[in-house]
């Protein structure tokens, strides 16, 4: 047995210095860092199918959460509320951006996760809600952001059901590339419309938004108000997942014709759960316009839709929070790589292969935790 | 169409890319009655039912359901006028629990709004309770009621079935289409589900089945219909549609071994 | 399970190993900001290198203010986003001074950040008219800016070549486009734009604009955009049979459009700074960098200015204090590798340093 | 000018074609989006450019014969790029069989940025100029302007798509590829190692994608790290056009992804050019759900 | 020919095969029968390597199989013809063909070919249509001459009969007894048990994951469980 194995070992290795050999001619020092990687990709693999160790902790953990779910929430909640005390501005503008990923990431979770279409534009929604107050409150200064919040919202939505209406009749990946379309669409858009958007230049001065006489101008403060939205946004999908529309949804993701057979409206539900998720895209975007104060087409290319879709598969897809989870790390832990200066990226694909490869299901699973815990349940009677 | 039928098709067809797969089929259902579509495979049977509850758009002939015409309403509009089915390769809701698959199929007679659902107000908790009480009702009447917080996918091939069947009865249908409901499963199994039919049958709702089980189709059956190639070939009482020469010689056979015990 | 932990402990490692171990007193730290990664990284290794030279030339001469310099590098892959959190890290980190960011959508989300911190902000490449127009105290630039630019490569066009029909190419770009139309402003009433066509980055094949643009027949073809897209865009148009000469801008100007354009770029013009090879210090540059780090970029020279322009400053203030820092930036009067270098009030260079240049037997020479 | 922005079109469709080959092949057996299939083809541009930067310590025979050369650095690149394919599959798609179906997406993803990255930092992140080399030479025939090496490109890719033809439908490891798409679980029952084909057809899709590589290399003169992810992009789209999972499909899909972009350049306005082809799409997509020559998508259990 | 012993199989943490012990002689036809879910389908999933066994043995002519993958335990003569025939759709009739026998060395394939469509002959009709439009009785004979292209010694068939027509039923099972006429073992899962167990040596009985009742199919069917249960009195 030993035997085969090392051979295959050696195989495997050696094949992949050998193909490497090209690039890395005299930069000897990338060998072990290639092999490397290769390395702890394949123990990732190994890992994830041989122990229960792991899946242990998670349930506990989960287990734990769920039975004192009120006091966890608070707590997290809490400790949400009271970091900015403890962070420099930095991390606290690190943090706001997870926000608005997260809430990204809610938003897109309601396609992707809740009925099952698979957006590969969905930044396209986050550009048009951002442009949306942009454009109302600075380049025209129209009206002020409590108004151009919603309008955000709104103007995403109505791209959402002027996309949905012919896209959605398509199936699977076939709807996915025409939402990468409208992604790459949209971007064009905003670059060659230069009246309106200001093309490659941007929308410069969108001021933040203020409470009467209090501006949030202090990075703390907008991290709160982007951590209340957030919350709101969680509270309103993750109750309508629980409610006869998230079944809806859940039963269309899991067959479309059983679903139309009893009744539901197939393509109106679609339609819902798109413009909904186009509107807290927008709503996001808004966010982010006032965020920054300055926008340029360069923030919303289709790497970000990506990036996003990322924060929803390796979360858990179907799980909320599992999505917020799934942004905060993909924001954060680029951060952290910032150490590795040159290979940071190269680092980051590396580490997002060996979780994809360790936790196929994403870091929280969907339904699948309940039922483990359910089975183990039964097992124990 | 006689003021008892409940369910009728005039000359249905239906063509996919220039082969008919179904050629000018009329039928009519009596209110009450269990009626059994039979035929060879690739009659058509399953076509039918597709063709019936607005999962495929005919090509040519209408439908009437309770004297409406339904023949270019979508699947969603015709289950709402009281069309339930279930599939021949079962679609369950995989990922849902037993309960939830039940529930999506009380969706149309659940009346709180998105607003509701989102406030969690009291309209919304009533509505949610009384239908996850007809729900487990539903379970239990097919005898799933112990299981009905599991995943729909650890359930066994029978088991399935039946779920299928108490999801198309929470539309509280006037007529339930049954495709191949005892496929597979074995004489004891057959039992219970033809003890099922009848109980359904005896809440006023009217059943279709296609089967290929000749003990159920001949046990249960008020009436017959026979396709084959598309049209319709003989139709009657079972033990006459059993001694009809071209039935036998398209479809039942003569053999000893065929199983029409 | 064992390979888990071991797998744990050797990514442990690696992260503490990069890590400074402790906090080091005595050292001035300035930002260095370009993509370092992503599709434009080449440009932030160019300014990476350049910046670096700098540093450590003023190292070995013992550093400032009897303290070493720390270079801190910042990613922002040409993303505003990340531009902003490479901004907050920065002043997270305590750094005195900022050299960056190459691309404007980038250089201004992140001038708020620096402006609110207090730290002055010395973009080496961001051309777009609007950095400066904000009007932060803090924000100042070596190079250009695309209106004047626009205003050098419109004149000559007009006044030099008499040129009477112009074909504008750009690539879409927040500096592509912007130069691109500062250009046809610069044009006056006696030329004819013929067309106008936007290209998209990163491709290779760009032959439906110039099939386009040679049917056209113009006398002059004006390239807003970077040296990639220029020299296929050459090579593609004079493959066609197109005879008229291109002019582009900074972005144009280098090497790297002579090797991939080839011999089509014969004859090619690009608005630049005047020729530093006659300027000494210019001369010491380019031999060093060349020694260091091979062939230096467009912008190396520039972020290596911007860097002695803030290193010399904290000389001058005699502080790293951002107040007094800003002001002894605002008040240099810098004789480098660029030349001479005044800053006006919106922090601008106060003379424009553009002249033309064009590619003649396979280099770039300075049109007199 | 229609002849000429045709020629251009069917150029640059033409690699479209090779690369979205890939797309189509794989997405047939593992019904997955390879989303790091554009990185593969960035990487057999770079081998094609390490290979003929090669060219001067080759034996003197091969030097002198430039069509020979030519050949042995495109099988050569290919090859190596096919074993990337290989290992691509290996490493980041096997032990994921089974997941749900977007996860490997993710892992692809990580693949693309680590792949880039890898050659960013390798092989520095200026452009790679190749050297020029035979054919570029424009001939003008009846107002259409083309080089000889156009013309070559253009029946390579042509060739090399009418060998994977072949390869798919007269021999017996494509058919099981065939088979495989259709029926992962029976085809193991009758025999065939699923594994196996898997790998033979990321390899295959590698393999012409790197040709692609190595010819728009040749052809445009310079390559960088980034190249993989427009032309990635693009051939996706054009395999989706086409109907994905339909190998002729994709070459249609491809060729008129090329043509229509450049006539909607050429006529229209080349700041939309990336919208004309999402737009046709978009409207293919509405009347034939399934692409132009895909079948009607089956209703899955 | 075939031996199993006591083995177990997972599909996750249900448990679906707990001990199963059978055999199969040379020659023998023999019958599983058993309600849903009773195992009969994981048992000629175990043997044919689709699913990994977690305990017990499979032997084939003495040798161990459990734990070779599927196409290594084709190439030592067993076939398994799975439930729902499972046809390559877009493939015509003759590639379909050709795969079954995908592991026969080239030289030995015409000749098989031409020997399998002698044996169904409706098929040699049909050689250049597509799978997919075969009707659903001569789909399961094309599923059946696939399975025999590879020359098999064991030919494993899951429910031929399923959801075909009574006249139908009745040539399927004809066409089994032929095969075993041409020197064949079969080993067959039926819900018919009643025409399985007429047409069988011996038979099992499987209930949960175990065998409970075993032995010749005549004594089999004359049961008083077996009827109770599984002929419906």
């Amino acid at each position: 047995m030993n035997g085969r194995n090392l051979r295959n070992d050696l195989f495997y290795y050696l094949g992949i210095l050998l193909i490497c050999a090209p690039f890395l001619k005299m930069h000897t020092v990338y060998v072990p860092l290639v092999l490397l990687v290769a390395w702890g990709v394949r123990s990732c693999a190994a890992f994830a199918g041989e122990s229960r160790t792991f899946s242990d902790i998670r349930l506990k953990t989960v287990n734990t959460l769920v039975a004192h779910q009120t006091l966890a929430v608070g707590v997290i909640l809490s400790a949400a509320l009271l970091l900015p005390f403890a962070s420099s501005n930095y991390l606290i503008d690190v943090l706001t951006s997870a926000i608005l990923y997260a809430i990204l990431a809610t938003a897109l979770n309601i396609t992707v996760g809740l009925t099952g279409v698979l957006v590969l534009g969905f930044i396209g929604f986050y550009g048009v809600g951002a442009y949306t107050t942009g454009i109302l409150t600075a380049k025209f200064a129209l009206c002020g952001f409590w108004i151009a919040l919603p309008l955000s919202g709104l103007a995403a939505m109505l791209c959402g059901v002027l996309l949905g209406i012919p896209a959605l009749r398509l199936k699977g990946d076939y709807l996915a590339v025409v939402t990468l379309g409208f992604g790459e669409i949209i971007r064009i858009f905003l670059t060659n419309l230069n009246g309106l958007t200001g093309g490659p230049n941007g929308i410069l001065g969108i001021k933040r938004p203020s409470f009467g006489l209090f501006t949030l101008d202090h990075p703390r403060d907008f991290y709160w108000f982007s951590l209340a939205m957030l919350a709101l946004i969680v509270l309103i999908v993750s109750r309508l997942a629980n409610s006869r529309y998230g079944r809806s949804w859940v039963a269309i993701r899991e067959n479309e014709m059983a679903a139309g057979a009893l009744g539901i409206n197939v393509f109106r539900k679609h339609l819902l759960s798109f413009s909904l998720s186009a509107f807290f895209g927008g709503i996001a975007g808004s966010l982010f316009a006032v965020k920054q104060g300055f926008i340029s087409p360069d923030s919303f290319t289709f790497y970000e839709s990506v990036l996003v879709l990322c924060m929803v598969v390796l979360g858990g897809i179907g799980n909320v929070i599992g999505s917020v989870t799934g942004a905060l790390l993909l924001i954060v832990v680029p951060e952290f790589l910032r150490e590795f200066s040159l290979y940071r990226m190269l680092v980051f694909g590396a580490v997002m292969i060996a979780f994809m490869v360790f936790r196929p299901n994403g870091l929280l699973g969907s339904r699948m935790i309940t039922q483990e815990i359910q089975d183990r349940e039964d097992d124990g009677q | 169409m006689t003021a008892s039928d409940i369910l009728t098709t005039d000359s249905l067809s239906v063509t996919f890319g220039g082969v008919k797969a179904l050629a000018g089929v009329s039928i009519s259902v009596r209110q009450g009655e269990i009626l059994s579509i039979i035929g060879p495979n690739g009659a058509g049977k399953t076509t039918f039912f597709n063709a019936v509850t607005g999962a495929y758009a005919p090509t040519g002939g209408r439908v009437f359901l309770s004297g409406r015409e339904i023949t270019d309403m979508g699947p969603d509009q015709v289950a709402r006028l009281g069309l339930a089915r279930s599939f021949q390769n079962l679609k369950p809701f995989a990922e849902m629990t037993l309960l939830e698959n039940v529930l999506v199929g009380r969706e149309i007679h659940m009346a709180s709004g998105m607003l509701a659902a989102i406030l969690r107000s009291p309209a919304f908790h009533r509505d949610e309770a009384a239908q996850k009480q007809r729900a487990r009702e539903l379970l239990s009447f097919v005898g799933l009621e112990q299981r009905r917080d599991q995943l729909a996918r650890n359930l066994t091939y029978g088991e399935r079935k039946m779920l299928e069947i108490a999801r198309a009865l929470a539309l509280e249908p006037s007529v339930l289409l049954l495709d191949e409901p005892v496929a597979g499963m074995n004489p004891t199994e057959t039992g219970f589900v033809m003890e099922l039919v009848q109980n359904i049958r005896r809440q006023g709702i009217t059943v279709v089945i296609i089967e290929h089980d000749m003990k159920m189709v001949m046990g249960i059956s008020d009436r017959i219909y026979v396709l084959d190639h598309g049209e319709l070939i003989a139709e009657g009482l079972p033990h006459e549609v059993r001694a009809n020469p071209a039935v036998i010689e398209a479809y039942l056979g003569g053999g000893t071994l065929a199983p029409a015990h | 399970m064992k390979k888990l932990i071991l797998l744990a402990v050797m990514c442990l490692a690696t992260v503490a190993c990069s890590k400074k171990t402790g906090q080091e007193t005595g050292v001035i730290k300035i930002g260095a900001a370009g993509q370092l990664t992503g599709p434009e990284a080449v440009f932030g290794a160019d300014m990476l290198n350049g910046v670096k030279l700098a540093v450590e030339e003023w190292n070995a001469k013992g550093g400032v203010l009897g303290k070493k310099i720390e270079l801190v590098p910042g990613d922002d892959q040409a993303e505003p986003r990340q531009a902003v959190a490479v901004a907050n890290k920065f002043t997270a980190e305590g750094v005195v001074g900022v050299v960056g960011h190459f691309n404007s959508s980038c250089s201004i989300p992140a001038s708020e950040v620096y402006h609110k911190a207090g730290i002055p902000q010395i973009s080496h490449a961001s051309t777009n008219p609007k950095l400066t127009d904000q009007n932060f105290d803090n924000v100042f630039r070596v190079c250009g800016r695309d209106d004047q630019q626009g205003k050098a490569a419109g004149n000559f066009a007009v006044q030099k070549l008499k040129v009477k029909r112009v074909a504008v190419i750009h690539d879409k770009t927040t500096y592509g486009q912007g130069f691109a139309e500062e250009f046809k402003k610069n044009l006056g009433a006696g030329v004819e734009v013929v067309a106008f066509e936007g290209i998209t980055k990163g491709e290779k094949d760009y032959s439906p604009v110039v099939t386009k643009v040679k049917s056209a027949n113009p006398d002059l073809i004006f390239f807003g955009g970077i040296f990639t897209e220029g020299g296929l865009l050459i090579k593609q148009y004079k493959a066609m049979g197109g005879t008229a000469p291109f002019i582009g801008g900074d972005g144009i100007m280098s090497e790297e459009l002579l090797k991939i354009g080839g011999p089509a770029t014969e004859g090619t013009y690009a608005t630049f700074g005047p020729d530093t090879k006659e300027v000494p210090s210019a001369k010491g540059f380019n031999e060093n960098y060349r020694k260091k780090y091979g062939e230096p970029g467009v912008y190396s020279v520039y972020a290596y200015d911007a860097t002695n322009i803030l290193l010399q400053s904290i000389k001058n203030a005699g502080a790293t204090d951002g107040k007094k820092l800003i002001a002894a930036i605002r008040a240099i009067d810098y004789s480098g590798a660029l030349g001479h270098i005044q800053f006006d009030a919106k922090g601008d260079v106060k003379e424009s340093p553009y002249v033309v240049w064009k590619v003649e037997s396979n280099k770039f020479k300075q049109v007199k | 000018m229609f002849l000429q922005h045709l020629l251009n079109g069917i150029t640059i469709g033409g690699s479209y074609a090779l690369i979205a080959l890939g797309y189509t092949l794989v997405y047939g057996v593992l019904k997955l989006i390879n989303f790091a299939h554009g990185e593969i083809y960035m990487i057999g541009a770079y081998l094609g450019f390490i290979l003929i930067s090669l060219i001067p310590a080759m034996p003197p025979f091969l030097q002198g014969n430039v069509i020979l050369m030519m050949m042995v650095v495109l099988i050569v690149a290919a090859a190596i790029c096919a074993l990337y394919g290989f290992y691509l599959e290996k490493i980041c798609y096997r032990p994921l069989r089974g997941a749900p179906k977007l996860t490997p997406l993710i892992s692809a993803l990580g693949a693309s940025i680590f792949l880039q990255n890898f050659v960013m930092i390798s092989m520095g992140a200026k452009d790679q100029i190749f050297p020029q080399t035979i054919g570029m030479k424009t001939i003008t025939l009846g107002g259409v302007s083309f080089t000889l090496l156009q013309l070559v490109i253009i029946f390579s890719s042509i060739a090399l798509m009418a060998l994977i033809y072949w390869f798919i439908n007269r021999t017996r490891l494509g058919v099981a590829i065939k088979a495989t798409s259709t029926d992962p679980y029976m085809a193991s029952l009758v025999g065939i190692n699923v594994d196996t084909v898997i790998s033979v057809t990321f390899m295959a899709g590698s393999f012409l994608a790197a040709c692609a590589g190595v010819m728009i290399g040749l052809y445009y003169g310079s390559i960088n790290f980034t190249l993989g992810y427009l032309g990635g992009i693009k051939a996706f789209t054009a395999a989706v056009l086409g109907g994905i999972g339909n190998v002729p499909g994709a070459m249609v899909g491809g060729f008129l992804l090329g043509i229509i972009e450049a006539l909607g350049a050429g006529y229209f306005s080349s700041e939309y050019k990336d919208v004309y082809a999402f737009f046709i799409l978009i409207a293919v997509l509405v009347f034939r759900p399934a692409g132009l020559l895909g079948k009607g998508v089956n209703e899955r259990a | 020919m075939l031996r199993l012993t006591d083995i177990q199989l997972l599909y996750g943490p249900i448990e679906a095969l707990r001990g199963v012990s059978l055999e199969v002689a040379e020659g023998e036809i023999v019958t599983l029968i058993g309600a849903n879910g009773a195992g009969k389908s994981s048992t000629l999933k175990a043997i044919s390597g689709i699913h990994a066994v977690v305990g017990g043995s499979i032997e084939f002519r003495g040798q161990r199989i459990d734990g070779l993958p599927p196409h290594e335990i084709v190439g030592r003569g067993i076939s398994h013809c799975p439930e729902g025939r499972r046809i390559f759709a877009d493939l015509s009739v003759r590639e379909n063909l050709l795969m079954g026998g995908y592991l026969l060395p080239k030289s030995e394939t015409a000749q098989q070919l031409e020997q399998v469509l002698a044996m169904f002959p409706r098929l040699s009709e049909r050689i250049s249509q597509a799978g997919g439009t075969l009707s659903g009785g001569e789909q399961q004979m094309l599923a059946i001459a696939r399975a025999l292209m590879c020359k098999p010694a064991l030919l494993m068939l899951d429910e031929p009969s399923l959801g075909l027509a009574p006249i139908m039923v009745a040539k399927i099972f004809e066409t089994i007894l032929s095969l075993r006429q041409h020197g064949l073992t079969v080993l067959l899962v039926e819900q018919n048990a009643g025409a399985a167990l007429e047409i069988s040596d011996r038979g099992y009985v499987l209930e949960v994951g175990s065998v409970t009742l075993s032995g010749d199919s005549r004594a089999l069917r004359s049961d008083p469980r077996v009827v109770q249960a599984y002929l419906g009195g």
